[in-house]
């Protein structure tokens, strides 16, 4: 069990909108500023795309940290999509803190095309967070688990 | 019509007119100014420091007086009238304010700044109405220029007062129509008199007093009404000679004929 | 079962060096419905290209994924190779296996582990990807023009000598707003009728520009390339057709009393009038509130007088439908009500007077001839004192947060003005900081006080108290310390703008959307500064912000260009990937289009064939030609019937599961 | 003779931010009783944010204050001066002993016409 | 009660008669007086209405079905039944025109489980004193303190206002709105962990009979997403930890900012699962971090959810007092 611990890596989640998050985690690609390849990014066109369901499935899947990834307040290139999905963001990870998910384990940050170095950091720093955190017992779904 | 009054120290002693006219009045239009049995002095002046409790007590007894007999609190002198609307705002919007008063004054129900309080002029524009006032009046006093001076008690700060626009006021203008007369407007009317200073420097209030009737005279004003005992005071005691000054209930109380 | 091809490209040593680009070819042979997999140095060079096409050709292809840069870098290169392989461009993946992966990872097994899951997962993507086909829609080669001002005018024209078609819709009798009112414009000091009277006429006698003057938009449907506006033409109870503009009715009225709006309530003006004598068209207009005719039926001079017989009383209001293309908004502003001022004395001194009025008591066209004096007696005033900021830069509820923009220059122009026509006279600016960033700008405030002598004085004026016939302006003079007395004959107030009053309801009715001061949103601050973020909808001058005259003429001349850019197409590519409802399964509640940015969703009453008969649901329809395809309405759907092209719940759901396997 | 701190204090006892203030000298503009402080409006709200208040505390001024409230009212940026002033004053008059207006100072100044309401305020704006 | 029922017969029949309506919605009772399910009515079989103690089922979500067919109804709703009937008009999932809305009077309705907790049996019928129940029963009369009896719902009841309707049956009770959320604020106040157990426990009651989204006027969706193989998130029944929660989160996701807090859920779950703390978390937090919004109380305001704020508070501020 400890043995496992220690080499424990999570499977990350990572839904980036295309104008802002996802240029900046190419910026942060080109600079070459290294995050861990736990981090997988999906690509998706505003943050208000971002259905709580994609994110309960990644749980149910066996994901142990899911991140949205959106253009700051009022930057976003359809004006209010991360308005919405700042609402929907803050009260679904209300609701699954209330049903005793960690709330560690959902995050929203909002990167610009131009934060290459905010991108890494912040994907180090929720890697990190996520494996200190250790694997997500309470919500996968066993049957896919290898 | 009922209102539940609160009078005021100065209403009791220097002051008397402004209260004696205002209650004669008042039986004529109708209205019941019931006085709260045991009221204590607001203190005259309101302090803006938001850490102080101890000097809004008295008006929150008296708001909460008035909120017991669910009636709105009538209040006459603008002093008064000042302090205690600006302690209720404190009482339902200042959280950590509210918080320290009731749980000083351990009432059976906290107060959360429910009453309303209301100005005698208020009153006589929104209660009672301009309109009525008119067809009550028999002693018009028609031909008489009245300046209305406002001072500053009334009007400031207008976003917790919302007694009328600070800078373009009308309802002492109005009441002066009503009554038969007519308003002589002139730009010192909402400008301080030198308030309190009479006590130390009488000629900060001289210098003040002098700048006002001196606009209000070369206005063509015969006469000023006010609804401050202070103000009356420091304008007569500064101008009295060059133009009268009365209280706004003394003429009310002449054109209803109850003087 | 379909067949996917697999591209994975080394970018040289990009990718190669961090990735066993082998590997990721023989993991991604394994996966399903993979009938082909690659590798190559450059797969974006032409020879990559051709190997592309070929693979689509030869291996019937129904996807390909490339695994590659980031599809910000290639993905058009990509769908156009692949079109033209005979492969629908949306059946293409792009893996990015460099920026996401090879740049970001030093260890080769880590990096060729993520590559292959990330080319699964595009995999699994494009195993659901369906082919999308964009719309097109048609366009309607006319503009609408909303307000005649100096924006309005500078759009009209330039998008009819490009040959479209412009309505100019203009609530007044006359087009020409403000700045038909203005005196001299800065920084050159030329007169503004001198330049705006022929850009007016130029305007009347273009044949492709339509002016309803006297109108306004009541409402528009519809969307980019096809809007249907709503013109109410107000009765002017005067033929236009007719009238000759002799201005014969305007002596003989006998209802003079009325407050002339031109010239900014400074003096009077007769019942029927023609604002000014440059009006653009030059007609008449009955004020129905001031005829005497109109009011009590009695009087009728004017009918008598008008050998046109122009006149009739019993004309209505016209409403007329048209269509759009594309629309401008350029609804002006206006000076804020100076009510809650009046410390400053304007409500009940004659004396003060706002920079508009001063505009107008200085014009040789104005009430006095140009001829400046106090409104209050007709004196000469000897000593006049500017306010700045008058409801500019403040927080109360009476404020305006924005700094009104053009105060500082028409202030420095009225003071020079004035100190040159009249030398004797003393002239002070209360100003809280001067603001000239723009050519010549800095120069010009310069000028007034060095070379004209002009007295700026760091501090604002706290009272002004009318005695004897003057004005005793209180003020402070933060530099010196002091409190100043001026005896003044003249205040000016240069008091803070605002949006026009009509703009909001203007902004409701197109779906553009405004923000708290009701000014217009530019689609984006610095890349789409005068498109509306509503497609087809342009923004010029005022209306979307405080500017000065060069200002509104550029962004109108740019508004101009991308209407003409529009206009020139006779078709809109739409965006592909956009929402699409299933209306199977639409609950018909509106929730989706109450987060629709772009009012792209409508309704519809649908009969659907249920057992037994036929049962009528209201439906959700996606006009693709406004849809943008953000996916907020995707959220907002409870029932999952409305779905996003490209992006479709299915298609992320498959990435979700392939990277979490 | 910085003190961030009292600053602190000051903007915690009026309720408004110094940090508002952007110079107009709309206070110092209004005040009526300008000619009879030391220091005005506009320099409490500076001082203040600069952290100089023990000037402001030693000076007269603070009771020239008319508390008239026009600057708070005028102020376009709601830093109100008046309150200000006010907070300061306080800092004063709460130390032991500092009253600015004691009982037996009155007696001498009385006039006979003159309403409580004159007595009581000066008490409250003078002494604690 | 008994009176309520007569004057509520009368008006049905009046109205049927009259060809105002030409069907009603109502409650009648099964084999027990206490099971009390909704019915359609005509002049025919009228004489099988009731209006008793045990009508606790809100009648509004039949609405979406019945409305769709010929002719004008008449539907019967309580106070708290007439927010779910403006959610359906806002949601235009019911046409206002085709319903006549008679708000009936409601004091509480009773829970059989509970009486029969309290050791009473073979209830033949109840009556409300005061604040006493009076149960007929085979057994003879018994009498309890009704709020130890009423349903979990009636506990936390919004008020008694009705917010709609054509006209009124009986009297609006003032009453001050009650607390709702005393019991989510003692889950929050729970560390994760704790919460995790409890609903770990509760939810793995579940057994998947979708009464709660059968029931709930605001789960009306022509096809369930749960129903839908394509939405990747179909089931049919909890086969691992996680399905039981899945279902939950989304049910009430789909919810938010919808759900008027009528409690049908909780009321019908077979188990017993407290289905209304969910919703009633979202609620208490939409109120919270965007202002007090009551679904269902007009037809015009916008849902928490599908509006928004430049200042909004961000994510991860969920479980601070101010947000920012």
């Amino acid at each position: 069990m400890q043995v496992e611990n220690k080499t424990f890596k999570p499977t990350i989640v990572a839904f980036c909108c295309n104008w802002c998050s996802y240029a900046g985690a190419d910026l942060a690609g080109s600079a070459r500023l290294s995050y861990p390849a736990e981090v997988k990014i999906i690509r998706i066109p505003c943050s208000c795309r971002l259905n709580p369901m994609f994110i309960l499935k990644a749980f149910q899947r066996g994901a142990d940290g899911v991140i949205l990834c959106g253009c700051h307040p009022g930057d976003c290139h359809y004006t209010t999509g991360n308005y919405y999905a700042r609402r929907r963001m803050t009260t679904l990870f209300s609701m699954l803190n209330y049903l005793g998910i960690e709330k560690e384990r959902t995050r929203v940050e909002w990167v610009s095309a131009a934060e290459g170095a905010k991108f890494s950091a912040v994907m180090n720093d929720f890697v990190a967070t996520i494996t200190a955190l250790g694997e997500n017992k309470k919500l996968e779904d066993l049957r896919c688990k290898k | 019509m009922n209102f539940t009054y609160y009078p005021g120290c100065t209403l009791k002693a220097k002051g008397k007119d402004l209260d004696i006219y205002a209650r004669k009045c008042a039986e004529v239009l109708g209205v019941t100014m019931d006085e709260i049995k045991d009221w204590q002095c607001c203190g005259g002046c309101y302090t803006t420091s938001q850490d102080e409790i101890a000097t809004k007590l008295a008006s929150v007894r008296a708001l909460v007086e008035a909120k017991n007999n669910n009636t709105e609190l009538l209040t006459l002198c603008s002093a008064c009238h000042n302090v205690i609307k600006r302690v209720n705002n404190d009482m339902a919007t200042n959280d950590y304010f509210n918080f320290r008063v009731n749980n000083y004054l351990k009432l059976d129900q906290p107060y959360n700044g429910e009453a309303t309080v209301i100005h005698y002029l208020e009153m006589l524009r929104d209660k009672v109405g301009f309109d009525k006032i008119k067809e009550k009046v028999v002693n018009p006093l028609t031909g008489k220029k009245i300046g209305a001076y406002y001072g500053c008690l009334l009007l400031r700060p207008s976003s917790v007062m919302a007694f009328d626009n600070p800078e373009n006021p009308t309802i002492l203008e109005d009441f002066i129509k009503a009554i038969g007369a007519t308003p002589v407007i002139y730009q010192m009317r909402n400008e301080c008199c030198g308030a309190y200073c009479t006590l130390e420097d009488k000629a900060i209030p001289k210098k003040r007093s002098d700048k006002i009737i001196e606009n209000a005279l070369s206005k063509g004003a015969e006469c000023l009404i006010t609804a401050c005992p202070l103000c009356l005071y420091n304008l007569k005691v500064n101008g009295g000679d060059k133009i009268p000054v009365y209280y706004f209930t003394e003429l009310l109380a002449e054109a209803l004929g109850v003087k | 079962m379909k067949k996917i091809g697999v591209f994975v490209c080394w970018c040289g040593s990009n990718i190669a060096a961090t990735v066993d680009v082998k590997a990721v070819v023989e993991a991604c042979k394994k996966e399903p419905n993979v009938v082909f997999a690659e590798d190559y140095q450059y797969i974006c060079s032409e020879i990559g290209q051709n190997k592309m096409a070929d693979a689509i050709r030869d291996y019937k292809l129904d996807g390909v994924v490339i695994c590659s840069c980031s599809p910000r870098m290639h993905e058009a290169t990509f769908r156009k190779t692949a079109e033209k392989a005979g492969l629908n461009p949306y059946m293409i993946e792009v893996a990015n296996i460099r920026e996401q992966c090879s740049w970001i990872h030093k260890d080769i097994e880590e990096g060729t582990e993520k590559a292959i899951v990330l080319a699964r997962t595009a995999i699994a993507k494009v195993l659901l990807n369906a082919p999308l086909q964009a719309g097109e829609s048609k366009v309607t080669k006319r503009a609408l023009v909303i307000g005649g001002g100096i924006a309005g005018i500078q759009s009209a024209l330039d998008i009819a000598d490009a040959g479209f078609e412009v309505d100019i819709v203009e609530k007044k009798p006359s087009i020409g707003g403000k700045m038909s009112q203005l005196d001299k414009t800065f920084p050159t000091l030329d007169c503004s009728a001198c330049i705006l009277t022929p850009k007016m006429v130029d305007v009347s006698a273009h044949e492709k520009i339509n002016i309803f003057a006297y109108s306004e938009v009541e409402a528009v449907s519809g969307f980019v390339g096809n809007f249907t506006a709503k013109i109410r033409q107000k009765a002017r109870y005067v033929d236009t057709a007719k009238c000759t503009g002799c201005r014969a009715c305007m002596e003989k009225c006998p209802s003079k009393k009325s407050l002339n709006e031109f010239n900014a309530g400074l003096d009077t003006r007769p019942a029927i009038y023609i604002p000014f004598a440059q009006a653009v068209p030059n007609k008449a207009t009955i004020d129905p509130n001031a005829c005497i005719k109109l009011k009590t039926g009695k009087c009728g001079i004017c009918s008598k007088v008008c050998t046109a017989g122009a006149i009739d009383y019993e004309q209505k209001d016209q409403i007329i439908e048209r269509e759009y293309g594309a629309i401008v908004v350029a609804t002006g502003y206006n000076i804020i009500n100076l009510d809650k001022f009046n410390e400053l004395g304007y409500s009940d001194c004659k004396d003060v007077i706002t920079s508009l009025e001063f505009e107008r008591l200085t014009n040789a066209a104005g009430p006095t001839k140009g001829h400046l004096i106090c409104p209050s007696d007709g004196r000469e005033p000897k000593k006049i004192v500017f306010v700045q900021c008058v409801g500019s830069r403040g927080l109360r509820p009476c404020d305006k947060q924005y700094c009104s923009k053009i105060c500082c220059m028409y202030t420095a122009k009225h003071a020079m003005l004035l100190r040159e026509k009249h030398p004797e006279t003393e002239v002070y600016v209360f100003y809280i900081d001067v603001r000239t960033p723009g050519k010549n700008y800095d120069e010009f405030y310069r000028r007034a006080v060095e070379q004209y002598g002009v007295h700026y004085i760091k501090g604002q004026v706290g009272k002004v108290i009318e005695k004897d016939g003057h004005l005793e302006v209180q003020a402070s003079d933060l530099l010196a310390d002091e409190q100043l007395h001026i005896d003044a004959d003249l205040v000016v107030l240069a008091a803070a703008i605002e949006a026009d009053d009509t703009a909001r309801k203007i902004g409701t009715m197109l779906t553009a959307s405004m923000d708290t001061n009701d000014f217009f949103t530019e689609a984006h601050a610095k890349l789409k500064p005068v498109e509306s973020p509503t497609a087809g909808i342009f923004l010029s001058g005022m209306c979307q912000g405080p500017k000065d005259i060069p200002d509104t003429v550029a962004q109108a001349g740019a508004a101009a260009v991308k209407v003409i850019g529009l206009l020139s197409k006779d078709t809109l590519k739409c965006n592909a990937c956009v929402a699409s409802p299933n209306e199977n399964m639409c609950n018909g509640c509106s929730l989706c289009a109450t987060v629709c940015p772009y009012g792209a969703i409508t309704y519809v009453d649908k009969e659907f064939r249920i057992p037994g008969g036929v049962q009528v649901r209201r439906v959700s329809q996606v006009n693709e030609a406004i849809c943008q395809g953000c996916g907020a309405c995707t959220v907002a759907c409870m029932s999952g019937a409305m779905d996003l092209k490209g992006f479709t719940n299915k298609e992320i759901m498959a990435e979700v599961e392939s990277i979490c396997k | 003779m910085q003190n961030l701190k009292l600053r602190e204090k000051i903007e915690e006892m009026s309720g408004v931010s110094v940090l508002k203030c952007m110079r107009c000298g709309k206070c110092s503009a209004t005040c009526p009783n300008y000619d009879e402080m030391e220091f005005h409006p506009h320099q409490f709200v500076y001082f203040v944010e600069k952290g100089e208040i023990d000037k402001l505390a030693n000076s007269k001024s603070i009771y020239t204050c008319l508390s008239c409230m026009a600057c708070v009212e005028r102020c376009p940026r709601q830093v109100e001066p008046a309150k200000i002033i006010e907070a300061v004053k306080l800092l004063q008059i709460r130390k032991q002993g500092n009253n600015h207006l004691k009982p037996e100072q009155v007696s001498v100044s009385l006039d006979p016409e003159l309403p409580a309401q004159a007595l009581t305020s000066a008490f409250r704006k003078y002494s604690k | 009660m008994q009176e309520i029922m007569k004057q509520a017969k009368l008006k049905a029949e009046e109205l049927l008669t009259k060809g105002v309506v030409n069907r009603v919605i109502g409650w009648t009772e099964g084999d027990f007086s206490y099971d009390c399910s909704p019915a359609t009515f005509t002049l025919d079989n009228l004489d099988k209405f009731v209006y008793t103690e045990f009508c606790g089922a809100n009648l509004s979500k039949y609405l979406i079905e019945e409305s769709k067919k010929e002719g004008k109804i008449l539907v019967f709703l309580k106070p708290c039944d007439t927010y779910s009937f403006n959610q359906l008009i806002q949601e235009h999932r019911i046409k206002r025109e085709n319903i006549y809305v008679v708000g009936i009077e409601c004091r509480g309705k009773v829970d059989i489980d509970k009486l029969r907790a309290f050791g009473i049996d073979g209830v033949l019928g109840c009556k409300t004193e005061g604040d006493k129940l009076i149960c007929d029963t085979i057994y003879g009369e018994k009498t309890v303190d009704k709020v130890d009896v009423m349903l979990e719902k009636c506990l936390s009841c919004k008020g008694k206002k009705h917010v709609v309707y054509d006209e009124l049956i009986g009297e609006e009770v003032v009453e001050e709105p009650k607390d709702r959320f005393g019991m989510v604020a003692q889950l929050e106040a729970m560390t994760e962990d704790e919460r995790y157990k409890f609903w770990q426990n509760e939810l793995s009651k579940c057994i998947r009979c979708n009464a709660c989204r059968n029931v709930c006027p605001a789960c009306s969706c022509v096809h369930c997403v749960f129903d839908n193989p394509d939405s990747n998130i179909a089931s049919k029944a909890n086969t691992d930890r996680f399905e039981e929660k899945l279902y939950h989160i989304i049910r009430a996701w789909h919810v938010a900012g919808r759900c008027t807090d009528c409690g049908e859920c909780s009321r019908v779950c077979p188990q017993g699962i407290p289905l209304h703390l969910i919703n009633r978390k979202f609620i208490k937090d939409m109120n919270e971090f965007y202002g007090e919004y009551q679904a269902g109380e007009d037809t015009e305001t916008k849902a928490p959810l599908n509006s928004y704020t430049f200042g909004d508070r961000e994510p991860h501020e969920f479980d601070t007092k101010e947000g920012k």
